[in-house]
């Protein structure tokens, strides 16, 4: 029979990492053109537009991921649409992390001083322009640190797509657990990996934060 | 229908494990090898089409299938009459005996005996379904989701037994382990069976015949020799 | 026809009545003080009349136009109506020249050396041609002032609106914001002003409002105004100063 | 779509449904009542407890924070016996949510003492508590006061991300979900059901937070 | 031997030297008052006298009981001095009864009834017995301050520090907190107090401490400190008032 060396154990975690790192990627980026168009809808001046991304940022953030991706998964399926499981994970993820960031943002917009709005619809702006040219970009730099936060929870979100069978970081961990029978190294690999990828943005995050409020200025 | 697509695709996709050897597992390059593999390959070979192999646990494989994410699952898949309502089975390509296996010091040597110990089973297999049915009701019975799930239950302790394939067992011990899943008992005969979509008869047909055909040559008695380490048993 | 016609004019907040009918039409090129108590619904006329709250009856029109509740309209409307607020609402993102050129690019398509040449004439209007680089928050608050109103003029409306623009303030920054106004003033420029300035708007305005609990309880040139006022609460209001 | 949706088997494995959901209120309503308690200890360590213990929380809150919730559920279950700590997934389960818990509670906890006004210690101190005795008396209701809705929006988080743990075969209502998918195939059903199960818990959760908020805070007593 | 003893102390933050050696005996039942500017360390001699900070050079004994800073010591020292804070510190979440309960139960170990019936009484002596079950953000100001000092009596200190306990109060609401200080004075508790009220400190002191950068500067009878200042710095000060 094969044998593993720790090194084989740890060239096959990080493989996998790449994974791990791709969908990460795919899910924040994704999640954040979605988020986008719901912080949009959010708060739009029609009622029912409003209220339909408020219910879905409820649905999303109201059940588990899990049950998400078993759905995106296996419900997809069933109206015909061939979804394999990256195509899945990739698609959950980026509804989820949509849902917290469109959230997250509307914070920020909210947090934009009103008299901001009036001087922009005064000077004859659209609702768009006003977002465009005047509101985004003041809440953007309010936006920076708990975006940066939120992006080690679609890290870690990534971990589950595994159960959906899908081969990151977090599967390989058991995969290799299995042909190697050495759990506690592997999980402790395993963590340790995510803890890389993650505690330099929760550290950067807070740095931001601590950043943008000592030094007050908006430029 | 699903032979023509496969052929107008040029691959085939077959549900394997990766968790379960000598069926599947993985190696140090981390790509799926074992017994369905081998025997996903020959399938393809003979429909003259490339193979991608996806890999499944035990719990998901039949939606795989049912959500048409593959064409066939080779996942040492046991039939019973629940599964023969969702989907059809092929010809049995591979033995499997079902057992229930502990270290040495459990004691144990039929379902009766089992009464109050812990057993580990993969959620969904036919493991589940026979050892849930013989079981006495005060054995707990831990369902996990995979294999690598219950294997890693009962080598780090966490049930006292599991129930699995002799093959399996054999697999894992052959890689001395800290824990050695002895036989205790065998719970059924429940040779493997290959998946498909219903009713698919062109398909079924054209993959029972590559199953005959590979008994009557001699390949598949190859690739039991390589994985079992036995010849295949003449009533299947 | 005057230039803005309001009349009849009422605005509630839920069940609470703050515009209880006002009429007021205004000439081209004059210049009026609105003043007032607190909550007398000085504000609530100015934005109004921008277009900032929609009003629950009455009309108003600028230079023909009436004022309608959508996006086309209200555009049309604030191209020929300022406002300049108490608190700058500068956009602290943006340079001072981005600041003036900002509206002039995006609203009217302004090509960029158009409106950077048009926005070094205005705040050279208000003595502000250096700064054009700097940002909000390294200027004074007279200094800001002076830069929306730049950002404002820089639309080349045919009426400003100034929501007690000096009351955020220190003392001795007040005069170098209503100098600009009043050259604003001299120009010819049509100005609707809430202030509590009674020296300035003595001085300045052609007409002078004094509001109070949300109706136009005098008005009149401001010598008569503020020599002679007719009502006890008028005489009260300018007793407190 | 050709699929017929059938919800048939819902008669025969309501009881795996509920004792899901019992199972899964039995983790959050331990996790939510331990974590939050170790998570009050963790922030009074990091905000006012002795500098030798400050590292060690910090490091702890750290490592859960930045590594996936499974992964700690994997180490705690499978990892651990072999330094000889054995288990069962209930154990784990519930250890599991109670460590992920802490962490973040701690984080959150802290920024309310933080923002506790200097003047309440210095009160506490001049009546002649000890720095202990002000911290459990005066400044922790208030400071939990401050951060109660955060707090119950973690607390709601860590219920929904409980799902795992059927993945140790701890039989919550994921279990339940899969366990039902594996028998009759209706992997849909099964997970739309557990699905709209999840969102009342959350929604059901969210309003006991409150009311145990309204319970523990009289008054408006932060600010 | 006095009550409390001050010998030299000296307190600095960083390299900034507030309190420059300060010498003060307070024997029991004087009420003394302690003035001077801002910045001139009053605040921090009374919060050294309690404890709240740590001395840099000095001793400070209350009642014969080195100050140490360890928690027993302090503890040993806070049981004999209470102290009042100009922004009352009450605590939010408690009742005015639970506020006066709360450390007598948890520092002394006071059953509950007894508890009680001691912040009753304390309560009835600054006339608040009738607010026990309200919350302190129902309270007014000196409302709340009243509370503060029976909470602190509640205690049973031997003496109260004071730091400017009226100066957050609107000017109607000073006496009622002066008239309960007054009475305490007469029932021969021991005060120091910080306060800018000075004919308060005229009527009710036995002597006037004047603080002048980190210094006692003045010292003496209130009559003699107010009618006859020694210093240039003390006539200063008081033409202030
Ligand atoms: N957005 C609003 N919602 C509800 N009521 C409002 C709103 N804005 C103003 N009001 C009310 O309308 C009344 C008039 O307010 P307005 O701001 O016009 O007064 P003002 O004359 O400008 O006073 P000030 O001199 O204080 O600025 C006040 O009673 C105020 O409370
Ligand atoms: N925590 C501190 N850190 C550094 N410097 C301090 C601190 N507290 C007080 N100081 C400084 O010590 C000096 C004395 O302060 P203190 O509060 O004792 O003055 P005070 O006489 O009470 O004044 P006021 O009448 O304004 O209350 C001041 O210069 C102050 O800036
Ligand atoms: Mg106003
Ligand atoms: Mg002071």
């Amino acid at each position: 029979m094969i044998e593993f060396t720790t090194w084989d154990i740890l060239r096959n975690l990080l493989l996998a990492t790449r994974w791990t790192i791709l969908l990460s990627l795919v899910s924040f980026v994704g999640g954040g053109v979605v988020g986008l168009a719901l912080l949009f809808l959010r708060i739009s001046k029609r009622k029912s537009l409003r209220s339909l991304a408020k219910y879905y940022i409820e649905l999303f953030q109201g059940t588990p991921l899990l049950m998400q991706l078993f759905i995106a998964f296996f419900g997809l399926g069933l109206f015909g649409i061939d979804v394999p499981a990256w195509l899945a994970a990739g698609l959950a993820l980026i509804l989820w992390a949509a849902a917290f960031l469109g959230e997250i943002w509307r914070g920020c917009v909210e947090a934009v001083a009103k008299g901001q709005w009036e001087a922009s619809a005064s000077l004859g702006m659209g609702r768009l322009q006003q977002m465009r040219y005047v509101i985004l970009p003041q809440a953007m730099r309010i936006a920076v640190a708990p975006t940066v936060g939120f992006s080690v929870q679609v890290v870690k979100g990534t971990a589950l797509t595994s159960i959906i069978g899908f081969v990151e970081l977090s599967k390989a961990g058991t995969v290799v657990t299995n042909a190697t029978f050495q759990p506690f190294t592997v999980y402790g690999l395993v963590a340790l990996i995510y803890f890389a990828l993650c505690w330099p943005l929760s550290k950067s995050s807070q740095v931001l934060e601590r950043k943008l409020n000592v030094a007050h200025r908006n430029h | 229908d699903a032979l023509g697509d496969i052929t107008a695709r040029g691959t085939l996709r077959v549900a394997v494990p990766q968790d379960f050897p000598p069926f599947g597992s993985v190696g140090v390059d981390m790509a799926p090898m074992g017994y369905d593999i081998d025997m996903a390959n020959l399938i393809a070979d003979k429909l003259g089409v490339k193979v991608e192999l996806v890999p499944v646990t035990s719990a998901n494989r039949i939606p795989y299938l049912q959500t048409n994410k593959v064409d066939l699952v080779i996942s040492s898949l046991g039939k019973n009459p629940d599964r023969e309502k969702v989907i059809d089975f092929s010809a049995a390509y591979a033995p499997f005996y079902n057992g229930v296996f502990a270290p040495a010091e459990l004691a144990a040597t039929k379902p009766e005996e089992l009464s109050g110990k812990m057993v580990g089973v993969t959620r969904g297999a036919v493991e589940d379904l026979e050892l849930t049915k013989v079981a006495p009701a005060d054995t707990v019975i831990k369902r996990y989701e995979d294999n690598n799930g219950t294997i890693s239950a009962f080598l780090s302790g966490q049930v006292e037994a599991v129930a699995t394939g002799n093959v399996v067992a054999a697999a894992i011990l052959a890689k001395n382990p800290p824990k050695r899943p002895e036989l205790k008992f065998l719970i059924k005969n429940s040779p493997c069976y290959i998946g498909l979509s219903k009713e698919q008869p062109a398909l079924l047909e054209k993959v029972n015949g590559i199953i005959a055909a590979a008994k009557a040559d001699g390949s598949l008695n190859a690739i039991s020799q390589k994985w079992l380490g036995t010849d295949l048993p003449t009533d299947l | 026809m005057s230039l803005i016609e309001i009349t009849e004019v009422r605005k509630s907040y839920g069940m609470n009545e703050v515009l209880k009918g006002i009429d007021l039409d205004v000439e081209p090129g004059e210049v009026i003080a609105i003043i007032g108590k607190s909550g007398s619904g000085k504000s609530t006329l100015l934005r109004c009349i921008n277009g900032l709250e929609t009003i629950s009856k009455g009309s108003i029109s600028v230079a023909g136009a009436q004022l309608l509740d959508d996006e086309v309209h209200l555009k049309a409307l604030r191209l020929k109506v300022g406002m300049i607020f108490q608190q700058f609402n500068l956009f602290p993102h943006l340079t001072v020249g981005g600041n003036v050129m900002l509206s002039q690019m995006v609203v009217k398509k302004t090509p960029k050396p158009a409106a950077e040449e048009m926005a070094r004439k205005m705040l050279e209007r208000v003595g502000l041609e250096q700064k054009f680089d700097a940002y909000p928050d390294e200027l004074s608050g007279g200094q800001k002032q002076r830069v929306a109103i730049a950002r404002a003029l820089a639309m080349q409306p045919i009426a400003l609106l100034c929501d007690e623009i000096t009351s955020a303030l220190d003392p001795e920054l007040v005069s170098e914001v209503l100098a600009v106004v009043r050259e604003l003033a001299a120009e010819g420029m049509t100005l609707l002003m809430v202030t509590h300035e009674m020296k300035f708007a003595r001085d300045v305005c052609s007409r002078v409002v004094f509001m109070h609990q949300g109706r136009v309880h005098e008005i009149g040139a401001p010598d008569e105004v503020f020599a002679n006022p007719q009502t006890p609460e008028l005489k009260q209001f300018l007793g407190m100063h | 779509m050709n699929y017929q949706f059938e919800f048939g088997w819902l008669f025969e494995y309501y009881p795996q449904i509920v004792k899901g959901i019992a199972i899964t209120v039995e983790l959050i309503a331990v996790g939510a009542v331990a974590g939050i308690s170790l998570g009050i200890f963790c922030a009074w360590v990091r905000a006012l407890g002795p500098s030798w213990l400050k590292p060690i929380v910090a490091a702890y809150v750290e490592l859960i924070r930045n590594t996936p919730f499974l992964i700690q559920l994997f180490f705690i279950f499978f990892g651990l016996p072999s330094l000889g700590l054995q288990l069962d997934e209930l154990q784990a389960a519930n250890i599991a949510m109670i460590v992920n818990l802490g962490a973040y509670s701690c984080e959150i906890i802290r920024a309310g003492i933080q923002a506790t006004p200097r003047g309440q210690f210095e009160a506490g101190a001049s009546l002649a508590m000890t720095r202990f005795e002000t911290f459990r008396h005066v400044v922790l209701v208030p400071s939990l006061q401050r951060i109660w809705p955060a707090l119950s929006s973690q607390v709601v988080i860590v219920m929904l991300g409980s799902a795992v743990v059927s993945q140790i075969a701890a039989e919550d209502l994921t279990f339940a979900a899969n366990f039902i998918q594996s028998r009759t195939f209706r992997a849909f059903e099964a997970y739309m059901v557990s699905t709209i199960v999840y969102l009342a818990l959350a929604i059901l959760l969210r309003q006991a937070l409150a009311a145990v908020g309204g319970l523990i805070f009289p008054r408006r007593a932060a600010r």
